[in-house]
């Protein structure tokens, strides 16, 4: 079963996708996006596991045991806190919607046509 | 492919899911902190402590503080 | 010296960025504004000297100074090439016509809005000069967020907050697909530089892995370019941006997507899909006309002039993606300067639509019938008339040079025929609202057009995104603001008399395409040969083509406006089912975007699954 | 298309589009067999190089300095985004937010916690290069301080201490601080963000050059951020308070 986690992030980023094609609430909406972004994350750690790996820190490395990728880990963490703002971001729209039309459902905001 | 891993890595499937289906943003918020809290599990059992403090800090602290705010100020909506 | 200076390409905006952002509360107003358009036309120059200088072969400069080890890239590269330098030139260019519009247009603006716009501009050279696929997706995500607050700017209007979350969703899913691909490309290849990432996947035939990752890659660069079937959240959001970062957004924020997967396709993936080059080809010209072709169609469909412009983008973004999708030199040189002389027509008609809403009242076409037929209105009747016939590729200027050097490219012959119709119908399209809004021709209610989101022809409605001011707008300094639009409108033009532009982009398309020198040279440092000199002229069969479609725009145009009874108007009753159809596709609703997101992501797909062998 | 029939739509491209992923995904090397050349190289050679003890810092604040400059912006970009959407349409400030009254045991107990979470933040960045930690992890942290200061004390307590001119001045500085260090390497005629500073003894404190000076400036930008995000936010939250108009 070598592929399993990466089985599980491509059901996250399916579901993620799913989560936004079906939601009628846009803060739903915007957690469904953090979900999808999350599928990368896992297969970022995944793709840089070593069996019987040890964290990339040399302090206090046991000997013999080697290294897991230290590459996906520098572009994992500083892509998780971002999320945290681009969530905020949208947010903000979603309070924006709602104070224009006082709710946060899609079909409400119906400005376009055509 | 540890037994350990591929609990953790089922439970974060699961918990993904289950963050996406919740349609109560209540209900939803407190599942996205479960399925981050997964995600530490997931990052530390898989030697990744920097990206694991990074989501733990993330999904316990700021996550549930933007959602919960926003969900407040928008007050009950009516369930679609 | 020229190499030293290629991080300030980045650096001076973001730094210009933070620091007025910080300080500008305390600083008065002109400050911000002179302090943006300085850099922004810093930027501009040092494209230009970049251009020039990368002409003999392309500039690799390693950020931290880390060279490559053992052909192990350690650190991100820049990779400055005449095409990418030149578009780089083209956004400062334009950045500094917005900033200097701006400046007058809005009477308060926030100290964050010079931030925003010198993140957008950072975003968008780092966008196209990075050598690094994770790094371009980071210059994609910084691109995108300051576009999507500079999207929301007049929050308080409402059409503009379901513009902004359309685009914000759409791109957002975009992006995360452009990473799951790159995250599937670094599994395979264990690099995440551009050229180590071709070398490595050259080396065996594709298979699962790269077919997909390919996919995802192109599909989400195609989202932010606004290719058919990804395009509807474009229409939505440039409707409603400020007139000022419009111009950005349609005159080079979409197509530099578009010059961004050229690159990622010929330095990363070329190797590997060079066998099944054919069916890359075939996919990509079925997208490119599938996008011309709805994107004309809609914008002749509307009434509203930013969505007609959008829709403008959406139809030249395919154009343009046809012009890449040939893999040929020429094809390749005719796409980026389709890119830059049409951008810059884009941008000068944004321009002078905030003029126009401003002075007349409203952004609708049909509310403005016979409204421009005033002295005054002379210039912006000229720059209508200036960029209409610029965009049906009039001989011999600008985009007449470019659309040229498609038709004059080696390959399958059949699309130019379809473009140089999508080109004509766009130039129709602003013709017929030209005329009707300056000269008073056509009727004043037209049932195939779709009107702006207000009630039709109530004028007084501020066009969407435009700041509130007052009615009819003083005259003062009107023409102020016109002179940047008219700066960009000259500019295109004469590009086509500069000195054998034709031959350099040609020389430069050609080094482009060959992935075996640039990576060598960024790998182990050694320069390539320096690439042969081409020359070019325009066929004659290129010529009639052109001047066939700018006649076709004119006759279109003619056609659209004649009164509804008449026998055309019959024909008109005949083609408004079909037309509602197609309209109710472009609704607003976020959830259908995503799930057209999902189709088109499982054809391209599925149509490259079977064809790359 | 009401939601519903989107929802049904989407099941079949789901499925499609799962096995689609799943085929691509499984060409990938076997789960924790392989390590590229890439991340061979560095797990190496980082430490001997930059005299740091944690790889992934280094490579976040040397090796890819860039990526995290971007980053950096993105962050930075995106509270400016929010700030603009928040502040522009929010009724003035005229009238006196009222607050919830908290319990003494949350008042005290958070009180005692506002000092450790603090240390927490400032421990986390300033190990960052040594031990698992650093400028992002830790400037959220300190974000969270301030968070808690509202809890402990109240609105008025928290907009006090966080005013907004302040700390949107810290987090253009804290930028601005990143990028013109990069400069700063550049004039000096060295490549852009190249670490040019004295590498001190590995394991110490004083290690790693300019990637303890860029580790602060991420530090300082990361934690005016969240502070800035928490607190329009908490404006907005605020707003919804029973009695929020009188005082």
């Amino acid at each position: 079963m070598a592929p399993y986690p990466y089985a599980v992030a491509g059901v996250l980023f399916v579901a993620g996708l799913y989560g936004i094609v079906s939601s009628r609430n846009y803060i739903h909406m915007a957690v469904c996006l953090t979900v999808m972004q999350s599928s990368t994350y896992v297969t970022l750690i995944c793709v840089g596991y070593l069996n019987n790996g040890q964290p990339p820190i040399t302090q206090g490395a046991q000997p013999g045991k080697p290294l897991v990728d230290p590459v996906v880990q520098a572009l994992t963490l500083t892509d998780v806190v971002v999320s945290v703002v681009v969530l905020a971001l949208v947010l903000a729209l979603a309070l924006q919607a709602h104070r224009r039309t006082g709710s946060v459902d899609p079909d409400r905001l119906r400005g376009m046509r055509g | 492919m540890t037994a350990l891993t591929a609990l953790v890595l089922t439970a974060v499937a699961v918990l993904g899911v289950a963050v996406v289906l919740a349609r109560d943003p209540l209900r939803q918020v407190m599942l996205n902190g479960l399925f981050g809290l997964s995600q530490v599990l997931l990052f530390t059992v898989l030697q990744a402590p920097d990206v694991a403090i990074s989501m733990a800090v993330v999904s316990t602290v700021a996550y549930p503080a933007v959602l919960l705010m926003t969900i407040h100020r928008v007050g009950p909506q009516d369930r679609g | 010296m020229a190499a030293d200076l290629v991080p300030l390409t980045v650096a001076a905006p973001l730094v210009a960025a933070a620091l007025l952002a910080a300080l500008a509360q305390f600083l008065p107003r002109w400050v911000p504004d002179l302090t943006a358009i300085v850099v922004a036309a810093g930027v501009t120059a040092l494209g230009v000297l970049l251009t020039l200088a990368s002409r003999a072969h392309p500039i690799v400069y390693w950020f931290g100074g880390w060279r490559p080890a053992g052909g192990t890239a350690l650190g991100i590269d820049f990779v400055v090439e005449p095409l990418s330098a030149s578009l780089v030139a083209l956004t400062g260019l334009l950045t500094t016509t917005s900033l200097v519009f701006s400046w007058r247009y809005f009477e308060e603006v926030g100290h964050l809005y010079h931030a925003l716009v010198l993140a957008l501009l950072a975003g968008m050279a780092g966008f196209a000069l990075s050598g690094d696929l994770f790094n371009i997706f980071v210059w994609f995500e910084l691109m995108s967020v300051s576009a999507y607050a500079l999207c929301g700017y007049q929050i308080h209007q409402s059409a503009v907050v379901q513009g902004a979350i359309n685009f914000t969703v759409v791109n957002s899913t975009g992006a995360f697909t452009l990473l799951l691909g790159i995250v599937l490309v670094y599994g395979r290849t264990g690099a995440l530089n551009l050229a180590e990432i071709g070398e490595a996947l050259g080396s065996r035939p594709p298979d699962g892995l790269v077919t997909v990752a390919f996919t995802l890659i192109t599909t989400g660069l195609l989202v932010k370019a606004g290719a058919v079937p990804f395009h509807f959240w474009l229409s939505d959001a440039y409707a409603v941006a400020p007139a000022p970062v419009g111009a950005l957004f349609t005159g080079i924020m979409s197509d530099l997507a578009y010059h961004t997967f050229a690159r990622v396709y010929w330095d990363g993936f070329s190797g590997a899909l060079g066998s099944a080059s054919a069916a890359v080809r075939d996919g990509l010209l079925a997208l490119g006309v599938a996008s011309a072709v709805i994107g004309a169609v809609m914008c002749l469909l509307q009434a509203d002039l930013k969505r007609q412009l959008a829709f403008l983008t959406v139809s030249h973004g395919g154009v343009f993606l046809a012009g890449i999708a040939l893999l040929t030199p020429r094809g390749l040189a005719g796409a980026t300067l389709f890119v830059i002389t049409d951008g810059l027509l884009k941008a000068a008609l944004f321009l002078t639509f905030a003029t126009v809403v401003r002075s007349l009242g409203s952004g609708d076409e049909l509310a403005l019938h016979g409204r421009g037929r005033t002295p005054r209105e002379a210039l912006p009747a000229l720059i209508f008339l200036c960029c209409a016939l610029g965009f049906a590729a009039l001989p011999p200027f600008g985009t007449f040079l470019s659309a040229a050097l498609i038709h004059d490219s080696p390959g399958p012959g059949w699309p130019f025929p379809v473009l140089a119709a999508c080109l004509a119908v766009t130039s129709a399209a602003f013709l017929r609202a030209g005329a009707r809004i300056f000269l008073g021709w056509g009727p004043r209610h037209d049932p195939l057009l779709t009107s702006a989101p207000g009630k039709p022809g109530e004028p007084g409605e501020p066009g969407d995104g435009e700041p509130d001011h007052g009615g009819g707008g003083a005259a003062r300094g009107r023409t102020a603001l016109l002179i940047p639009a008219l700066a960009l409108v000259a500019a295109a033009y004469a590009t086509a008399f500069v000195p054998g532009v034709a031959a350099e982009f040609i020389t430069a398309s050609h080094s482009f395409e060959q992935p075996r020198q640039t990576a060598h040279q960024v790998l182990t440092g050694h320069l390539p040969p320096s690439p042969p000199s081409a020359s070019y002229t325009p066929t004659p069969g290129a010529w009639t083509t052109a001047a066939a479609a700018t006649a076709a725009a004119l006759a279109l145009a003619a056609v659209s406006l004649r009164t509804p009874g008449s026998r055309p108007g019959r024909l008109r009753r005949v083609l408004v089912p079909p037309a509602k159809a197609l309209k109710s596709l472009h609704d607003g609703e976020v959830g259908d975007y995503t799930l057209w997101f999902t189709t088109g992501l499982l054809a391209l797909g599925l149509a490259w699954t079977l064809t790359l062998r | 298309m009401n939601t519903r029939t989107r929802a049904l739509l989407f099941l079949p491209l789901g499925a499609a589009l799962a096995a689609f992923l799943l085929w691509g995904l499984a060409g990938l090397p076997d789960f924790g067999s392989t390590q590229g050349p890439y991340a061979r190289y560095l797990a190496r050679h980082a430490t001997a190089q930059r005299h740091v003890t944690n790889v992934p810092t280094s490579i976040v604040f040397d090796y890819r300095a860039l990526d995290t400059l971007g980053e950096e912006l993105i962050l930075f970009t995106c509270v400016m985004g929010t700030a603009l959407l928040l502040r522009s349409s929010r009724e003035a400030e005229e009238q006196r937010p009222s607050d919830r009254p908290t319990s003494a045991a949350q008042r005290h107990l958070v009180s005692l916690l506002i000092p450790v979470t603090v240390l927490l933040g400032l421990w986390t960045i300033s190990y960052g290069y040594l031990t698992p930690g650093g400028g992002f992890q830790g400037g959220v942290v300190c974000g969270a301080a301030a968070l808690m200061l509202w809890a402990a004390g109240g609105y008025r307590d928290h907009r006090a201490l966080t005013p907004t001119g302040l700390v949107d001045a810290a987090e253009g500085l804290g930028a601005a601080a990143y990028i013109g260090l990069g400069l700063a390497v550049l004039a000096a005629g060295h490549a852009f963000l190249a670490n040019v500073l004295p590498l001190g003894s590995t394991g110490t404190l004083a290690s790693g050059g300019t990637i303890a000076v860029l580790n602060w400036a991420t530090g300082l930008e990361v934690s005016a951020a969240t502070v800035l995000v928490f607190h329009e936010f908490l404006k907005e939250y605020v707003q919804t308070l029973p009695g929020a108009a009188e005082d």
